[in-house]
């Protein structure tokens, strides 16, 4: 009998790949529903005998078992550039698993960081998390054994380890991926964690807009709790803020609160979930860990690019070729990233601009595509590698529409509690809008009050209300309360300095000055 | 003063007993707490009265306070 | 209110059960009613308004019930890239289907994408988001 | 004082025992570790700008106005949740952050509204004055863009308005509300620019909402926002003289903010050391009363009740009043003579009406209202600790580890200190609440007891017996502690007593009503569970065994060591805000001033020294024996100054009877009171607004009164009572207050070095201070015990003589509510009774149900004593078989049904336990309706309104 793989993940799924699996079995095959490889132009990919065929519908599985299917076909899907590029540390057992299987999880290296960890203990793991260069792959790149070591070190009756898997950014989707194709890396690496710094309880804080992820996270906690015991873990389930990503967000959200942004410090490390020293780290961070213990610091950390050491699952998305999850050292560049690797727009026309880091990451133009992956580079270019997504636009793009989105994603979603992002979002958006019209500002009916002295009567320019919108990044980018309204200004920016000409500048801005 | 308040002021005198019952020397106490709480015009209308219906701890307590008194007095 | 009660109780003993709870009763009943946060606050020993200004701070909960079916239509960035705006645009009103933004489904390299309830749907073409709206309705 | 707003740093104080020095602005601080930046710049005079930050209110970052440089730092961080750094430098005003906090601000204004001039809030504004402080001049947004402009006001509270328009969403109020008061009444309502704050439900208004009205938002509000209606009626308030209130035992200080004669508001000090800037709704807003237009400015007097009352001036009711004195005790002798002091009035007035009464009356027959509520305090702890006073201050609570709450009901009737106890309970103190109710303390939003003892009523000293019991078998008592402190073979005598069997909680389960596990474990609990702290009320007090009570949980703190330090002790808390100062000023007719027996002839030879008189060496009458001896014919004139014990003593009947046997009644108050229904004389007595002198709070703090406003009487009531003491030829010059307090000072050893001066330069001293306390004592006991070693004192359980049975299954408890006051003479005249028009009877879901009664029904409540209609409230706070009601309304007159009985040491009355039936019922009683009757015929007033047109 005819054994097919193929992947189970939501974005398969999305793509119609229960169907395809059903039509499988209905002609007498079996069928394992795996993890997905990451080429996500392929799903459904199905997979026989090591041979992959993508992208699957009802109608190619009778062609496919009569051999007669190769313009699907891809050849050995192991041997295929998209995957043969790649340095796989994360992402190793990606299409090769059935993700809630212990079984398979063995029998492919699981488990044995957290023997590792058991063997060495707290000092010496830690020891190796941070020798390996770890850094945070939520955005900010923070040093992991860094924040461990505080975390082991607080005195406390109860610590945690909390997992942030709020995965919200656009273009992001690694962290999905390792909920739904490999559970068990993630608990093996939280519970590294757990016993790293003394803690005994564990959150996985996961959005309500993955419920694929809720349920393969949930099953497969249950079916490996006695494997991390004595620590213990649970899934919560977010409830739609984006801001949740944000850690202290996410650790009110989890208490039961608002999702409100805790001032800074004190630190989650020292004063966190329900008070208690706790570890927030990213999935993708938490999730490289067993790969770091089972293989050593070195050979995590002999991979890289300057400081940021090992490997980043870089997720291409949006207008490209070839999107999907692309797990490879830090140092290669945008141009390669967008280009040979994502294979260009899927539109077939010029890239115009690539949003790097998500909503709060900036847009650059194909003048950066030398920029290298790596956290320095990309600050040094007023931008962020963020959760390494990439969305790629065509030159339809306008690029001061993807500039009223940012501000307005940011007031969609601001918490609420600082000014700049609470009262600044909701200004910018508007103030976009007459940018966007191209008019300037006549004095408002309150302004031209007589009893309104001191406020401008006359018109203020297109180039002044620029300068505004300039201003109202930067109070927002130093004052706000944490990355959301922080970083809002990134997209806005690179937006206006990038392309002024969808701003109705230079020419209209010179015009009006 | 009519009988009635004999009647309450022997009540007293008895709720102040049983609640002192387990001291170390109860009638000294009583009597002692009496004698401090109690205007004279109080106690001699108690011990004025011979069947004043006390219980037998108060009745030892206010025969000390009437010792003492006719001592001092 | 014995329901609520219920899953009130099936929480008991977990940590911060605030959110578990209002998941499952607006699951139960479509939005979390005044009722159901006075008993909620009562069980918890929260204030009422500790309660309300959770409800109201999560997109997914809602304190009156939505008669309409749902399809929350992903507007992020990479769904835009994909051409999410105009299919939006695009999209006509139906009084039995409220169409919502969502960002971000984390099916960036397929979009544009739209999901029903936990079913998610993906290379959304005016044709197949329309046929999704229609199913709905 | 002018009137500015109170210097505020920011963030709160931090303790640590390491200095950090940084340097702010080149200017060089040291402050505690874990100071923020905020709080060290305005140590040093600066100000960094802010909205968000007050230092009430733990730190939030949300303003962002008060970004600094920071050398070496990235960014602008948050001043206020930036703790310092040694050697930290900081920069607060660079060009960097002009820019960043106009930005800040000029988002601020883009959703205000522009009307500062007519705003309520006008010059007293931090919104106004940081747009000030950073130079805002222009808008560049506009003024167009999406706002919270038309956001309607909600004016459902009837002290305070709230204008979501002048919102900026800094969260101080809802911090506050957390925070402070602990009732977590308001939260923010949505997100991002939706955010609003939100009084409960989105179907709440502020009146609805479970708001108690403490002002602690208002307060906080940085806008006009939240802002009290008098000001928005009135204006700004111009100066602002600092006092204390006279409401509860707490003694919060206020600041109470004037505009000429005018009280605007009344604002609590955040350097008063009882509520450290905290406040109720009473002593907040409550102070309506003092203007009220029922309250007396004339003097009256008449011959008999059955009179109109006659309007007269001073010297003629005085020498009427001293000719009826003079003649009474010539006619009856002086014991015919009594008076009764007030615990609403200032020590110093106390002192002078007791003094009034022994020297010139030539009686000891003074006597004070915390008769009826706290004298078995005064009585035992003085005979196990020997000092008949509260061992802690209010700070202690701040340590504890247990808090053990018997017979009190603080979130009602000591919400301010209520509030400090809940904080420290939200910290994770353990509590432990012993009462038949369950009250807010046992389970209300954040607070939960681990173990609520709902004891029968009557049955305290069973329970606490227990307690022991459990202490003592299973080896919990601090042996180390007894043996050093206390005398070791009375605490055997106590210890084979309390192990007796009979005293164990499984044999006294029938008894208490309380199950044998929950005692057990909350003896454990006490005993073993770090700092064990006591405070307990009425509930412990006004019992047949209130004095046993009082000594049975001395002993449960003496046998575990709580007692000496900060964090433990035994901690009355006191109803009336000057019951301790009351009973310290020698009003009890037993003691003088310092708690000195009559017959210590040393004492006394003080006193006759300075008074230059004789003082009887025998103890004169109490309130009930004085009541008694009016019955019987041998007891004539009484003055009672700022008391209405009508309706606040027991059995009404009884009182009534002994008031009508007088042949002069003199009654000093602000208003006609049921009292007065039965006087010959009213004097009119001044607000604590219109006077100096001092108060004595629970924990023996006194502290200022300051005169507000001239008394609009015409005279402070001490000048009353010399007045009438000149009348009946005393030589009385006192001509301030001050010299009664050095008078009080040279004859108590207790208050030695007290005088106003030095209250005035300290706020507030805590008494004993004298030679060995120079500064006062926080805290008693810390050395050893006043009395020498510690008294153990048997306890033995006997139960009251009121009894349930066929005619009165039911047992009746009373007490008070949040909103109003003791017998509500103020708080029912004022806006107050909004929240409570009428006394209610609480009664359990069972017995309603098995009389046919509903929630809102008429009830007859009746006892042996008498009979009272109210309307009923069906409530699982009480458990089946007792039933609850307050006695603020003289409608109700629940004291018509009380009993005579009372604590066997001090005559307490017994008002928790009186054995009842409720019957469904029609309407008030033939005793309400004749009692109605009778006092609006006494209370005409020949030639005004009042007097009836029939």
């Amino acid at each position: 009998m005819t054994l097919v793989r193929i992947s189970d993940d939501a974005l398969a799924l999305a793509c119609g790949a229960d169907d395809v699996a059903a039509a499988f079995v209905a002609a007498g095959c079996t069928v394992e529903r795996v993890s997905s490889w990451g080429m996500h132009w392929l799903e459904p990919l199905v997979e026989i005998d090591g041979i992959g065929y993508g992208p699957v519908g009802v109608a190619d599985v009778g062609p496919i078992l009569n051999d007669d299917a190769q313009l699907l076909c891809i050849g050995r899907i192991e041997d295929y550039p998209f995957i043969a590029k790649q340095q796989r540390f994360t992402f190793a057992r990606a299409g090769k698993t059935r993700p809630l299987s212990l079984e398979d999880y063995a029998a492919n290296g699981g488990w044995q960081g957290l023997a590792k960890a058991r063997e060495l203990g707290s000092v010496a793991t830690i020891a190796q998390v941070t020798e390996s260069g770890l850094r945070g792959r939520g955005g900010a790149g923070f040093p992991a054994g860094i924040k461990w070591t505080t975390v082991a070190n607080a005195a406390a009756d109860q610590k945690y380890v909390v997992c942030n898997a709020d995965e919200g950014d656009s273009a992001t989707f690694a962290d999905r991926m390792v909920m739904e194709g490999d559970p068990f890396m993630l608990i093996e690496g939280m519970a590294i964690a757990a016993l790293a710094v003394g803690a005994s309880r564990g959150y996985v804080y996961i959005r309500s807009e993955y419920p694929h992820a809720i349920a393969k996270m949930e099953a497969a906690v249950r079916a490996s709790a006695h494997l991390v015991a004595p620590f213990v873990l649970e899934v919560r389930v977010g409830a739609g803020a984006y801001v949740c990503g944000e850690e202290t967000s996410l650790l009110n959200s989890i208490e039961g609160k608002r999702g409100e942004v805790r001032a800074k410090p004190p630190l989650p490390a020292l004063e966190g979930l329900f008070g208690k020293p706790t570890v927030v780290n990213n999935v993708l961070t938490l999730a490289a860990v067993p790969w770091i213990m089972a293989n050593g610091a070195a050979a995590y950390a002999s991979v890289g690019f300057g400081r940021s050491k090992g490997t980043m699952p870089i997720q291409i998305a949006g207008n490209v070729k070839y999107g999907g999850l692309f797990e490879v050292g830090f140092g290669v560049t945008l141009g390669e990233l967008v280009m040979t690797v994502g294979g260009g727009t899927a539109s077939g026309r010029p890239v115009r601009a690539v949003q790097v880091g998500g909503p709060l990451g900036a847009y650059h133009p194909p003048a950066d595509f030398h920029l290298p992956f790596d956290y320095e580079a990309f600050a040094a270019a007023d931008g962020l590698i963020g959760h390494a997504g990439l969305t790629v636009f065509d030159d339809t793009a306008d690029m001061s529409s993807q500039a009223r989105f940012a501000m307005n994603f940011c007031a969609v979603e601001s918490c609420g509690k600082c000014t700049p992002c609470r009262i600044g979002s909701t200004r910018g958006v508007e103030l976009i809008d007459r940018i966007r019209a191209r008019a300037g500002r006549a004095a408002d009916k309150v302004e031209t009050l007589p009893q309104m002295h001191n406020a401008l009567k006359a018109e203020r320019s297109l180039g002044d209300e620029i300068t505004l919108l300039e201003d109202l990044c930067e109070t927002m980018k130093f004052g706000s309360l944490c990355a959301l309204g922080g970083f809002t200004p990134y997209p806005v920016l690179s937006a206006l300095r990038h392309w002024p000409e969808d701003f109705g500048a230079p020419a209209d801005r010179e015009a009006a000055e | 003063m009519s009988g009635q308040t004999v009647e309450k002021l022997a009540y007293m005198a008895n709720q102040i007993a049983r609640n002192m019952t387990f001291d170390a020397t109860p009638a000294a106490s009583i009597a002692e707490h009496i004698t401090a709480f109690w205007t004279p015009v109080m106690i001699d209308m108690l011990l004025a009265q011979s069947n004043a219906g006390l219980d037998p701890l108060a009745a030892e307590a206010m025969a000390k306070v009437a010792a003492a008194r006719a001592h001092a007095g | 209110m014995d329901s609520i009660q219920q899953i009130i109780a099936a929480h008991a003993g977990r940590e911060g059960p605030l959110l578990p709870i209002l998941h499952d009763v607006q699951a139960e009943f479509g939005h979390v009613s005044e009722d159901a946060i006075r008993t909620i606050a009562a069980a918890l020993n929260l204030s009422r308004a500790d309660v309300h200004g959770v409800v109201s701070f999560y997109h997914d909960f809602h304190e009156a019930p939505e008669a309409r079916a749902v399809l929350k239509l992903c507007r992020a960035e990479a769904c835009q890239a994909r051409g999410v705006e105009a299919l939006a645009a695009g999209l006509a009103d139906n009084p039995r289907v409220k169409v919502e933004a969502i960002y971000c489904l984390g099916l960036c390299s397929v979009g544009p994408n739209a999901m029903v309830g936990d079913k998610v749907h993906a290379r959304l073409d005016a044709a197949k988001l329309g046929a999704l709206v229609e199913a709905l309705a | 004082m002018g009137y500015e707003r109170q210097a505020d740093f920011g963030t709160p104080e931090v303790r640590s025992d390491q200095e950090v020095t940084c340097f702010i602005d080149g200017r060089e601080v040291s402050v505690p570790a874990g100071t923020t930046v905020m709080r060290a710049a305005a140590l040093t005079g600066g100000s960094i700008p802010k909205l968000c930050a007050t230092d009430n209110l733990r730190q939030f970052g949300s303003c962002r106005l008060c970004l600094v440089e920071i050398d070496g730092m990235r960014g602008t961080p948050a001043s206020c949740t930036t703790p310092v750094a040694e050697g930290m430098k900081v920069h607060t005003q660079t060009p960097r952050l002009q820019k960043l906090r106009k930005g800040v601000m000029e988002l601020y204004i883009s959703d205000h509204p522009l009307d500062c001039l007519t705003c309520s809030a006008n010059n007293d504004c931090e919104l106004q004055d940081q747009a000030a402080a950073v130079g805002l001049r222009d808008v560049r947004f506009g003024y167009e863009g999406e706002n919270h402009l038309g956001a309607p006001t909600d004016t459902s509270n009837p002290y305070f308005d709230f204008d979501p328009s002048k919102c900026i969403v800094c969260s101080r109020c809802v911090r506050a509300c957390d925070e402070v008061q602990g009732t977590f009444a308001l939260t923010i309502e949505g997100r991002g620019f939706g955010s609003k704050v939100s009084a409960g439900l989105a179907s709440d208004d502020y009146f609805s909402s479970e708001c108690v009205s403490c002002g602690a938002c208002v307060q906080a509000c940085p806008t006009a926002t939240l802002q009290e209606k008098a000001v928005k009626e009135i204006g700004k308030p111009e100066r602002a003289v600092v006092t204390t209130c006279a409401y509860c035992g707490v003694g919060c200080t206020f600041r109470a903010e004037m505009r000429g004669e005018q009280l605007v508001r009344m604002v609590p000090w955040k350097d008063g050391k009882a509520n450290r800037g905290h406040s109720c709704v009473k002593g907040r807003f409550a102070w309506g009363y003092a203007q009220h237009q029922e309250r007396i400015l004339s003097p009256m007097i008449r011959e008999s009740i059955d009179q109109p009352w006659r309007e007269v001036n001073w010297e003629e009711a005085l020498t009427y009043t001293a000719n009826e004195i003079n003649r009474i005790r010539d006619q009856y002798g002086r014991n015919a003579l009594g008076g009764i002091t007030s615990s609403r009035c200032t020590n110093e007035e106390t002192f002078l009406v007791q003094k009034l009464i022994r020297a010139g009356f030539g009686t000891n027959n003074v006597d004070t209202c915390a008769r009826v509520c706290h004298s078995p305090t005064g009585y035992g702890l003085k005979t196990t600790f020997g000092t008949s006073a509260g061992t802690q201050d209010f700070d202690s609570v701040e340590d504890s580890d247990v808090v053990l709450v018997i017979g009190a009901n603080p979130t009602d009737g000591h919400p301010v200190f209520a509030s400090r106890m809940k904080r420290r309970l939200r910290q994770g103190a353990k509590l432990i609440v012993i009462d038949p109710r369950r009250t807010d303390l046992v389970r209300s939003p954040h607070i939960a007891a681990d173990y609520h003892l709902p004891l029968r009523p009557g049955t305290n000293v069973a329970v606490l017996t227990a307690l022991a019991h459990v202490i003592v078998t299973e080896g919990l008592a601090d042996e180390a502690f007894i043996r050093e402190r206390c005398d070791w073979d009375e605490y055997q005598h106590w210890a084979e007593f309390v192990s007796a069997e009979r005293n164990s909680p499984e044999f006294l389960a029938p008894v208490t009503g309380v199950e044998a596990d929950a005692i057990r474990g909350a003896a454990r609990l006490y005993a073993s569970g770090g700092n064990g702290a006591i405070y307990y009320g009425l509930g412990v007090t006004e019992h047949s065994q209130g004095s046993s009570t009082v000594m049975a949980i001395a002993n449960l703190a003496m046998a575990t060591g709580n007692i000496g330090r900060r964090g433990v002790g035994v901690n009355p808390l006191r109803g009336q805000n000057n019951v301790q100062g009351a009973c310290d000023m020698g009003s009890f007719p037993h003691e003088l001033s310092g708690y000195r027996h009559v017959s210590d002839a040393a004492t006394r030879a003080l006193f006759e020294a300075e008074w230059g008189v004789a003082i009887d060496p025998e103890p004169g009458l109490r309130i009930p024996n004085m009541l008694d001896a009016a019955t019987d014919g041998t007891f004539k004139a009484i003055y009672i100054q700022g008391e209405d014990i009508l309706q606040s003593d027991p059995d009404t009947k009884h009182v009534a009877a002994g008031l009508a046997a007088m042949e002069c009644v003199i009654v000093h108050d602000l208003f006609l009171n049921e009292t007065a229904n039965y006087a010959h004389v009213f004097l009119p007595g001044s607000t604590f607004l219109e006077k100096n002198g001092t108060f004595t709070n629970a924990e023996r703090r006194i502290q200022p009164v300051r005169k507000v406003m001239e008394p609009i009487n015409g005279y402070e009531d001490w000048q009353v009572t010399q007045e009438l003491a000149r009348a009946i030829g005393l030589d009385w010059n006192y001509t301030h207050p001050s010299e009664i307090m050095d008078e009080i000072a040279r004859l108590t050893p207790t208050f030695t070095g007290v005088n106003y001066k030095r209250l005035d330069a300290e706020g507030s001293l805590q008494w004993p201070v004298n030679d060995k306390a120079p500064d006062g004592s926080p805290i008693m006991h810390v050395d050893g015990f006043v009395r020498g070693r510690g008294k153990f004192v048997v306890t033995d359980y006997v139960p009251t003589d009121e009894r349930t049975g066929p005619r009165f299954p039911l047992l009746l408890t009373t007490g008070r509510i949040l909103s109003q006051y003791n017998v509500g003479a103020q708080t029912r005249r004022t806006a107050n009774s909004v929240w409570h028009e009428e006394d209610l009877l609480e009664i359990h879901p069972t017995d309603a149900e098995n009389r046919g009664v509903k929630s809102g029904d008429w009830v007859r409540l009746a006892s042996r004593s008498g009979e009272t209609t109210l309307r009923a409230h069906v409530t699982d706070r009480v458990a089946p078989g007792v039933v609850y009601t307050t006695f603020h309304h003289p409608a109700t007159q629940a004291n018509v049904v009380t009993t005579d009985y009372s604590d066997w040491a001090t005559n307490c009355p017994e008002y928790k336990v009186t054995a009842v039936q409720i019957t469904p019922s029609n309407g008030p009683s033939d005793w309400q309706e004749d009692y109605e009757a009778q006092a609006t015929l006494s209370r005409r007033i020949e030639g005004t309104a009042m007097e009836p047109a029939e």
